[in-house]
């Protein structure tokens, strides 16, 4: 690409020595300089070799990176399991406001008590919204507080003297799933779904022993579906003295329409960052808050947000508790966020976000089924799973479909996630887009169905109007070239 | 009344309804068991308008000791350090802000990039030969070089400095207890590490060496004496190190390092009551296979042309899963691309003036407030930014009387460490003026009359 | 220290001397006498880092009695309307914020399309056929159009009631001045156009009849009768009108106006002490090509796909110089773009719902306050959002005893007319809550006692 | 183009009924509608046919449309006569201050002091730089400020009962310069200017007559140039009792070197959105203060801005003014960004301001001079102009060049003005640009001289990168369509 696309700085490029991009006071204090001040092995032998550039320079290029990306703002963003909504801007100006984004974590709950105050109220919220008891804001995402509920139930047990070595996850799963329950220290048993994706609750009733600590399941599940036997399995559970986590990354199917705590669950973590609008910001940060039934309550992470009549309190007197998982307490700027976020929403407001989430998705699937093959007929939850299974017989894969949609306008869906379905392209439209939206992806997934046939050409070529075309992931795994120097 | 983050209108609902061929939305929900189902609204606080719901978020935010209204020293691990403007509105941009982890490439360049630019920046300032693209915060960076140290080595002790900020030991600890990983502690009975006690505690059992510096007395680590010591036992060393300093403090990793650690929230990142914050993590190349957490790499595309992408997956959780070399999904790689506009902005002279600044205020203040009687320094040791001070009266009531003030003096010593009852932790960035200094001391000097 | 805002170092500046060669920048200013040249530096106040100016630009902020911090009850033209919150995002992207004037199409269609939609949302508002790209504020909007008024008539007439804004008669007069304009003024006894005084004002030599509605008092004016009665005489109406208000009021083009204008501050842009502000101007069709300012077009490109460029460009300075319609160039651009966006988010139904709360939230107030003994409406005529008020005290010592209390209580009309030293203007916008209004009347009430 | 940049959407055409994008609380307070309160008379007939869309339509829809212009931030936009320098993120967040930004006009001068006392030194530190006695910050932008300039030179004359009825600009002049006088009511006489673009001295010395008001020059002039007799020319009309005006749009040349006010100029006029870094915003606002000479105050615009002991105020008892030109104080929030501006730089800031763009370019100008006809030999101040009379004799026109310098990454140069120079093209690169810019630029313009003469097609077609191609400008004209209506 030329003209405005035709970018191919880093910024070390841009680079000249003697330039500055900073504005710093003048010292203000009488003093020695730092070369007294401290002994000389403790220095620097050369100053760090970091860009040298105006304050243009910074603004000008990154700007210019930016315009290399999809984001929402800017394109639909249909990834499966992500749910790319749109963020609300106002959560932006609010988690702005000095009296938050200004406070020290470290002064005193006197001092903090707007915030303190948030983070309970968040945390009530969140634990009505989800049917548990309580609720622990301290995971910075998904993954951690899927390590933090395992770590709770592996207190659990260790409390009643049960020695209970395993955790059965469903072939389905997210890969953070036996990942964190790995970290946790158990040994990770993965359950073979059924055709359909559902647990076979038969073959599960057998594998849950005496040795099984939790069973974790993604509800909806990975395929978009709503598991229909799922009170069944937690009872199940349950009568084996087995605790149930609930993945709910894909909560945005289900708000107000059922509670995890109420199908059983035990213990069932939130992605602030895909229900509640907090923003993906190119990977992170999220937060990934932990909600559990009451027996669990003494496990919790350190402190525990506590309301004493009027006033809040972080609570460390907690000898059961898992610990910490952060320095502080949270990722409070994406509390912040979600907190404006359900305050915007209310009851019916949320309601009608899964409603109309699992109509969209719905909507997609309907209007794709004719040219992909669908795993699963619906109706789904929130988002859907078609396979290119019948493409890839003509040559053309998940990842070339995908590709052909980034020149399209469109960002890709998930692909070849979960991993229980062939060529997989894995579809969440989310409550914030409109039907005029998904009425032009459909078309131009159909379009690239169409083309598969007529032009396959255009589809292995693709994409063309991204700043850079496919890349090459071989070389760069074997030879790794991960930071940049001079003679690049 | 319809929302405005909601698209459907009912009219659009009942077209799409009727082209997916249900009478209505309850009708997808079929799957759902009825007696699963919420037979009553959410019990929430009604909804609020945007101009109700800003009224009632600045009330909250009002009742916060903000460092925009109040003077803070405090540190311990989040610092009030100068945040340039332009990162604000850069970050802001919706196609960084709003895009999700670079899985497709060619459509996320822009991340990429930043996050190459981030793994560079990082690895020159640690000294180290890597860097990842983030984890949460400096404490789990810690657990994880934890965790990854017993990997590499195959050892299941790790021992702890006393100077390590204690509430990373405690993050520490979290992550450790699943492998089965124990925790050894060396005191630091003078403010830094005992390093006879350590060669005691440094086994063929070790698989890492743990140190911060500046601890978290604020006082500096002879990183080079810890490398030797960790090494002769055939044990990793891990550095934990706050990058806003080493524009004037060497890299970790020059001076023996295997992995530096670190909160890089000081690199422009709002300290936002502690978070989200920004978790460094560099290594030797020799471990780049076992580093937990995304890598960009640079590669070339199809016409040759330079490209970047997400690399070294298999070490993930999205392909080896339970084999992972950590659980990681979701990182912080807004506070990196905020981290890599700052480091851009200040540059190679920029945050050797940071540390300049700082560590100057920091010696001044010390010498304003040890001029109060029964005032003192903790260690008598070099500090950097951050120093310990003995008080003659209880800590937490100075803190109580100073806040009256507006003035956060520091963080009181006790809840970490009992011994340290009578001690107040002071930390002094390039953003407090003199006046302010001297506010501080003044004020400290008629609560201790 | 080398500036953040300037990219060239010294040895740049070398190299690029070199390049020209010259022997140093000195030699590039040659042209320059001797005798001309400044022998000292400017004697400005020393250059402030970042931080520094942040607390100098905090604190003179500190000192002014802005919206958030107190209870706006003042209008007169500029008012405290909702402003959502995507539209300082989205004015901030530097594509949109960094730009000049459309003058290449092809690298400002963003631009373009954004002014084109504004003058399709203000034309509609406004009941008119076309509106330009903006003028500077409403004031020099009206200016403009007693300018046009007179080029279209080649009458030497201006008729302005005596409830349009005083302060819009002043920039009036000063633009009308150059062109021999004159301006003769109906009086309003009751708070509206005297209908039969205007009738023997309006002549032949009347050029336009200009009436404001609400007008200055905040009181509906008959649009209709007076558009009959320019008409009748030869001369345009022109209408001053707060689009704000058009989602409840009807649009002044349906009632008989020929050019509508007014202050477009209210359509989400900050009050800002007064601008920048929103100038809209819109007129019928048939007056065109005598509009001043920009207009936006749609065209096709070469390929036939459809594209916008500044269109009619012979009526503007930069072609028929000093023949142009206007002498304006810059004008209010990214305003304008914060109405349209205003207008998109609102859209339909939000516009009519912010008539809707002022006018109950103004009508609740007035009943408020009028409770209170000696006060009363000043006129009994039906009023918007605006109304002006009779107080048995001076307006001048109550605003000022209010302000005490966090209240601006409205504007004392003694300056604009003598005749109304007993009159406070009050103003209410949705933003007012029905707390802040009854604080209001309960303090009003005190301070009359 | 299609993938990203394929947006041909129109925010009407997004519309869907009963879609929301706003939130708006209930009414609290007790009442009758509207349509009880209001005579029906007064009350839409029908409601507005404003866009029926989502917040998040919004900000996907104006995301989108901005990636489809070039700005500062994205692109380097060395357009002449305009000052496209870097506009500082800081002036933004100054300027959003709510002590600022959310100050009502009319609160009492006790309830405005630091938004007077921020008025009242900017105008004392622009009229330092200017060395003017008094600065009026009324102006909305540089035309109303020539409008107020030449308004206080007429009720000069008319104070002195002196009818004058003419004033002098040069056929260099900028539009706004003949525009703003013929509407302060004066007869505009053009200038010759000599072929070096200088004002032809001796022959203005023989039409300064007793008729003549005023002469009103550019300084430097449009051409990039310093005037180098101008210190005879403003004694020479002085001499004839006129009063001598400059357009400061070129300020961004003589900060520190040289001022206004002592090359005797009576009248200044400033771009603070030019030389003083507020945004251009797609066209503006900007604001226009106006300068002039101790026997000019009488007359300036009211209020003016006074200081009495420590306390500010607007005085409005100026019998003698030209009145108001805005309703309210000026364009305050630019005025904000350009103090912020000056106190960021200080004087020695502003000095390297000036010698920096005049470097900038010199280097232009150098670099070009082999490939381009350059008007006038250098050194040149911060701007220069050069022609492609040589291409167009090749059928390439400052058009055509333009046009093709989008399509390399850059906006265009003005072109075609100064209209005396024949396809004039007018760079002025500000000192915010670095030296890789200007060669970058200087590789491209070189680059399409080349292509004149090899490739001239890749020119005529150009340009290709853009969101459209050249549109058809007479079409618009004819016909045209300035609002959107359905049917279109
Ligand atoms: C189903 C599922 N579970 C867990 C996670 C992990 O969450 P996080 O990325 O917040 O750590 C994800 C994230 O993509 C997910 O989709
Ligand atoms: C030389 C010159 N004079 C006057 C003006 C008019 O200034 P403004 O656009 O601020 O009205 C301009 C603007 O481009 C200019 O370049």
């Amino acid at each position: 690409m030329s003209g405005a696309g035709a970018y191919d700085k880093l910024v070390f490029e841009l680079s000249s020595p003697g330039r500055v991009g900073f504005s710093l006071p003048e010292s203000d204090v009488p003093g020695r300089p730092v070369t007294e001040l401290l002994p000389k092995k403790h220095l620097r032998g050369a100053a760090a070799a970091l860009p040298e550039v105006s304050e243009f320079d910074v603004v000008r290029h990154y700007s210019r990176l930016s315009r290399m990306n999809y984001g929402v703002d800017t394109h639909f963003y249909p990834l499966g399991s992500c749910t790319m909504k749109y963020n609300p801007k106002l959560n932006e100006d609010m988690a702005r406001l000095s009296g938050f984004a200004r406070l020290h974590p470290l002064v005193r709950d006197e001092d903090a008590q707007g915030a303190l105050r948030l983070m309970y109220d968040l945390a009530a919220m969140l634990a009505e919204i989800a049917g548990m008891d309580a609720v622990s804001l301290q995971p910075a995402a998904g993954a951690q507080g899927e390590f933090a509920g395992v770590l709770m139930i592996r207190a659990y047990h260790q409390s009643r003297g049960e020695k209970r070595t395993k955790v059965l996850i469903p072939d389905s799963a997210h890969g953070t799933n036996p990942a964190s329950t790995a970290i946790a220290g158990y040994e990770v048993v993965e359950v073979k779904s059924l055709p359909n994706g559902e647990v076979d609750v038969e073959s599960l009733a057998r594998e849950v022993g005496p040795d099984v600590a939790a069973f974790m399941i993604t509800v909806p599940n990975t395929l978009g579906m709503f598991e229909p036997r799922i009170m069944e399995i937690t009872e199940i559970c349950h009568a084996r003295g087995v605790q149930v986590y609930m993945d709910g990354a894909n909560l945005n199917a289900i708000l107000g329409i059922t509670r995890p705590g109420d199908l059983g669950f035990d213990v069932c973590h939130f992605n602030l960052h895909k229900t509640f609008t907090t923003p993906h910001g190119g990977g992170g940060p999220g937060a990934g808050p932990v909600g559990i039934k009451s027996h669990l309550a003494p496990f919790l992470p350190t402190p525990v947000i506590v309301k004493n009549g009027d006033t809040y309190a972080r609570d460390w007197k907690r000898p059961q508790s898992i610990g910490k998982l952060q320095a502080f307490w949270g990722n409070f700027g994406m509390l912040v966020r979600a907190y404006t976020y359900i305050r915007t929403m209310g009851a019916d407001g949320l309601r009608s976000v899964s409603d109309n989430a699992v109509l969209n998705a719905n909507y997609i699937l309907k209007r794709l089924e004719a040219d992909y093959d669908v795993s699963v007929p619906g109706p789904c939850m929130h988002e859907c799973v078609v396979s290119a299974r019948r493409q890839k017989k003509q040559g053309v894969t998940a990842t070339d479909i995908a590709k052909r949609l980034l020149d399209l306008g469109f960002y890709a869906p998930s692909t070849y996630f979960p991993l229980i379905v062939e060529e997989a392209l894995m579809i969440e439209p989310t409550e914030t887009e409109s039907k005029e939206t998904l009425d032009a992806f459909c078309d131009a997934m159909i379009q690239i169905a169409r083309e598969t046939e007529r032009e396959p050409a255009l589809i292995h070529e693709a994409p063309i109007t991204t700043p850079v075309r496919r890349l090459d992931q071989t070389r760069a795994a074997r030879e790794p070239d991960l930071t940049w120097s001079p003679k690049t | 009344m319809a929302s405005r983050y909601i698209a459907n209108t009912p009219a659009e609902q009942r077209e799409m309804l009727k082209t997916i061929g249900a009478a209505s939305i309850e009708d997808l929900l079929v799957k759902i068991p009825p007696k699963a189902r919420l037979s009553r609204p959410l019990a929430l606080p009604p909804a609020l308008a945007e101009a109700d719901l800003v009224r009632h978020m600045r009330a909250l935010a009002a009742q916060n000791a903000d460092a925009d209204r109040f003077s803070c020293f405090v540190g311990a691990g989040s610092y009030d350090h100068f945040v340039p403007s332009p990162i604000n509105h850069l970050i802001l941009r919706g196609e960084f802000f709003t895009a999700y982890t670079p899985y497709q490439p060619e459509a996320s360049q822009g991340t990429l990039r930043t996050i190459y630019e981030y793994q560079t920046m990082i690895a020159e300032l640690t000294g180290m030969d890597v860097a990842n693209a983030s984890i949460y915060d400096g404490a789990s960076s810690l657990a994880e070089a934890a965790l990854m140290a017993h990997a590499a080595t195959d050892r299941r002790e790790i021992v702890l400095a006393r100077g390590v900020n204690p509430l990373y030991r405690q993050v520490t600890e979290t992550y450790c207890e699943g492998a089965g990983i124990r925790l050894r502690d060396v005191p630091a009975p003078d403010g830094v590490l005992d390093l006879d006690a350590a060669r005691k505690l440094v086994t063929a059992k070790t698989a890492a060496l743990v140190i911060q510096t500046p601890n978290f007395y604020g006082v500096l680590e002879d990183v080079a004496a810890a490398a030797e010591l960790a090494h002769a036992a055939g044990a990793l060393l891990v550095v934990v190190a706050d990058p806003v300093n080493l524009g004037v403090l060497e890299g970790p990793g020059r001076l023996g390092a295997d992995i530096v650690v670190g909160e890089g929230q000081g690199l422009g990142v709002p300290m936002s009551f502690g978070g989200p914050n920004l978790g460094v993590f560099a290594a030797k190349s020799a471990l780049v296979r076992r580093i937990p957490g995304r890598l960009v790499g640079a590669t070339v595309d199809r016409d040759g042309a330079r490209g970047f992408v997400l690399t070294l997956q298999t070490r993930e959780q999205h392909i080896r899963r339970a084999k992972a070399t950590s659980n990681i999904c979701t990182n912080v790689a807004l506070c990196a691309l905020m981290a890599t506009i700052y480091l851009a902005t200040l540059g190679k002279q920029g945050l050797q003036r940071v540390g300049e600044l700082s560590t100057a205020k920091a010696h001044y203040t010390a010498e304003q407030l040890t001029k109060i009687p029964g005032v003192s320094l903790r260690f008598a040791q070099p500090f950097f930014k951050e120093f310990a001070l003995r008080l003659p009266k209880s800590p937490t009531t100075v803190v109580a009387k100073l806040a009256k003030r507006r003035i956060l003096p520091g963080v009181p010593l006790k809840t970490y460490d009992r011994a340290l009852g009578d001690t107040l932790l002071v930390a002094v960035t390039e953003q407090r003026t003199r006046e302010e200094i001297d506010a501080y001391a003044g004020a400290l000097a008629e609560v201790l009359r």
